[in-house]
Parts: C-alpha cells; structure tokens; sequence
C-alpha cells in the first residue's frame, strides 16, 4: 500500500477487492468531484473449447508499485484530478475474478474518463505484471497485445 | 556485482530467477546479455531467441542505460498485466 | 424500469442507486466478460461563495426512458457489449448526492469506455432532463454547456 | 386535439405546464410556436426569446416534423441532465 498523494492509492496484493469499499474511499476525498470513473478488469474463459480454467499473475514485486505510481503521477501531470485508485491483483485467480481496478474522479467528466483509459492502457504495456493461463490442454504465458502498445503509444504522440 | 532477475517465460526458460555478474562486466543495458551468455553460454539460445525487455533499479531501461555496481537489474517478455 | 435487451437496465428513480447492487446484476449476466466500466456522476458545490445547496432535476417522463433506450440500442450497434445499465435520479438532490450512474460490460476495455463515454455524452444533449440549482442567493436553471455540445456531435461526425 | 406541454425554465416563464391547440392549427413542428402565439399572444416575448427544442410524441423533432391530431408535442429549453 502507497499513499502516492493525499488522495492516491496504489495497492497489489492477493487477496480480492470491493468495488464498494473503494468508492466509499473516493466518497470521503470528494471536494468538489462531479464525476468518477471506475475500470474493472476480469479473467475471462476465452473460449468454450478448451476454456481458460485459472490465471496466475506473476509480477516484478520491487517495480510494481514504483511503475503504478508513476503512472499516477503522469495521470495528475495531464489533467486535474480529485483522486485516483489503482489495484492489482496477483496470484492465481479463477475464471470471472476480478484483477485490476483502476478508479479516477475529478470535477468533470472528461478529465475522469480519459485519465481511467490512460492509466489502464499505459498500465497493461508499463507495469511488470505477466499473466499465464491455465487450460485442460495445459499452460501458456500470454502474449503481448499489438493493440495495447498502439493504445499506449498514442498518448505520446501528440 | 550486478543483481539480475529474470521473470515469467524467461525466468521458466532458463530456469533461473536470480543471477549475479561481476562489476564492470557490462557498462550499459545493451551489453547484459552478451555478458549473461558469456558467463553461461548454455543460456545463449534464450536470450537470443527474442528482444527482451530490461529494467535498471526498478525502472524501463533502453540500450544505453548506464549499469554500475549495485544495482539490480531485470530482463524480461512484454508485459500483459491488466 | 424497462428491460431493453434482457441485459440492458434503464431505470428513471427519485431514490438513490448502489454502485455494488448494479455491479453484482452485471456480474450476473457475465458472459465473457473482461472489462467493466461505470460513470457515476454528482451533485457539485461548484463554488465556496455562494454554493450549490441542492439540485432539482425534472424531466419528461413519457420521453425519459424512450429516450436512454434509444441511446442503449445505438450503442449496440456501434459496439458489441454484454450488458448496459443507465440509472438516472430525478427530485431534489443535495451536494455530494449520486445522480446518475452508467455501466458498461464488455470482452476487450476499448468497447466498454467507448461505450459508456458515448451514453454520457449524449445523454447530457439528447435526453430531457433538465437541472435547477438552489443557492443561499436563490435559484436558477443550468445553462446547457456547449462543450457538451461539441462532445455529442463528434460521435456523428466521422 | 394536439397537447403541448413546456418543461423546466419555459415551463416557469409561461406559468403553465400544459396547453392545447385545435386540430390542424399545425401542420409540422416550425409552426407550432406561431400557433401558440396566435392563440396566447401574452406568451409572444417568452416564446420568442430564444428558439427552444421540440419533440413530437417523446421524439426529438425538426422543423419539417409533422405534427397530426391527437399528438403529444414538447417545447423546452436545451437539456441538462448526467
């Protein structure tokens, strides 16, 4: 757990997480906030041949937290931002678990909606998570999407 | 000496989570590898099978990212969080 | 309360809504599910001289749900999604109070942000609800933001 | 019969919620606002102070909507909901 700022939090750990809970955290920070934005990532079967029956979540446990963090500290660079929550999970997990809650509330919309989408998409190409899927047919190391690294880069572009 | 971690298929591919090299065997992040394959050439297959990525001290580094002493340093496949 | 798919939600209430009862219904209709994203929007002070003390939302009822409904099938042609929520507060609502949440669940996160963030922006210019504002001064109605506007529009554009 | 009904400020200015206009006093939504006028010339600066949406039977409408007897029309100001 790290205080990033007064309102931020970085957290990984095993155990699962309550969206609840962590709105009532941004409920008790809010200043002048008019919109939040929360992003749940969850371990999907893929298919239903051969479906995904766990994911085990690997990470880089001395830079997890350091590259969430700076992700954070990016985000508040951009834009003008109440609170921010990032939490990951790692482990094994089941299918349907939750694994990422990413949680952002600022005064409008907008700031809100594209600071969630910039920290998950810098998230998923930045942060030293790697994820293995288990099946019937055994065990695979999952790819790297091109697509993320298109979806992160273009936050630089400009 | 020079800390170096490996993680995820690599870390299963060589079978290894934690090397070591000695200082002054690599001066920035583009020498690790041939540094870790000429300390243990039974590695070289893996680690020239695909660019790796590679932290310094916990943060991205690119090729010439300098390497001293101390630090820990880590090589690994693109990550798939989130 | 109509159902406008068996996984879409549009609800027109004066009471207010939990974030955790319309996260489980999602969590219900799952399907493959690996992104969720909501929008949850709220009652601003906007200003410490002179704050907003309450907020009156009237709407017109026979359009209200005609009108969110139409916005949820629109998204459904734009995007494959799994399940749709759109909850809107009407009445008197204090600072700080939740006066409307959107849900979106889908495979990949590209569909659920795009997804949600196009019902806010044209829920905020289509649907007729409209915002009065109480202030120790008195009150007045919200002037339309033509930023909003401008959000609209550029889902129309391409 | 055609029913109009005026939401939030509209409604406020004009001191009423609902009105009526004889059956074929309208043919599409551009003369609704002269037929009203026409009808309550008390209501002529409000109704003409700024140009105000409109809907015909719950449906946001254009000028060139056709309004038939029996419909259920809205005038009100821009929305500000979310």
């Amino acid at each position: 757990m790290t205080d990033v700022v007064e309102h931020d939090l970085v957290q990984v750990q095993q155990e699962d997480f309550s969206l609840a809970e962590h709105y009532a955290r941004l409920e008790q920070l809010a200043g002048n906030t008019g919109a939040v934005v929360f992003f749940i990532g969850k371990v999907r079967a893929e298919s239903e041949v051969d479906p995904v029956q766990a994911l085990e979540l690997e990470h880089y446990p001395a830079m997890t937290e350091k590259s969430l963090s700076r992700l954070v500290a990016e985000a508040r660079e951009r834009w003008s931002l109440d609170a921010i929550t990032i939490v990951h999970r790692v482990g094994k997990l089941a299918v349907g678990a939750q694994i990422v809650l990413v949680a952002v509330s600022s005064r409008h919309r907008d700031e809100a909606f594209l600071a969630a989408r910039f920290l998950m998409d810098n998230l998923k190409t930045r942060a030293p998570f790697w994820k293995k899927e288990h099946r019937a047919s055994g065990a695979r190391w999952v790819a790297a999407r091109e697509q993320d690294d298109v979806a992160a880069a273009q936050w630089f572009s400009q | 000496m020079i800390t170096v971690l490996f993680f995820a298929q690599l870390r299963e591919q060589l079978a290894c989570e934690e090397a070591t090299l000695a200082a002054g065997s690599v001066a920035v992040a583009a020498d690790l590898v041939p540094a870790l394959i000429a300390a243990n050439p039974q590695w070289a297959e893996v680690l020239q099978s695909r660019p790796w990525l590679l932290s310094v001290n916990q943060a991205m580094a690119k090729p010439v990212t300098t390497i001293n002493d101390g630090d820990e340093v880590a090589l690994f496949p693109p990550v798939t969080g989130g």
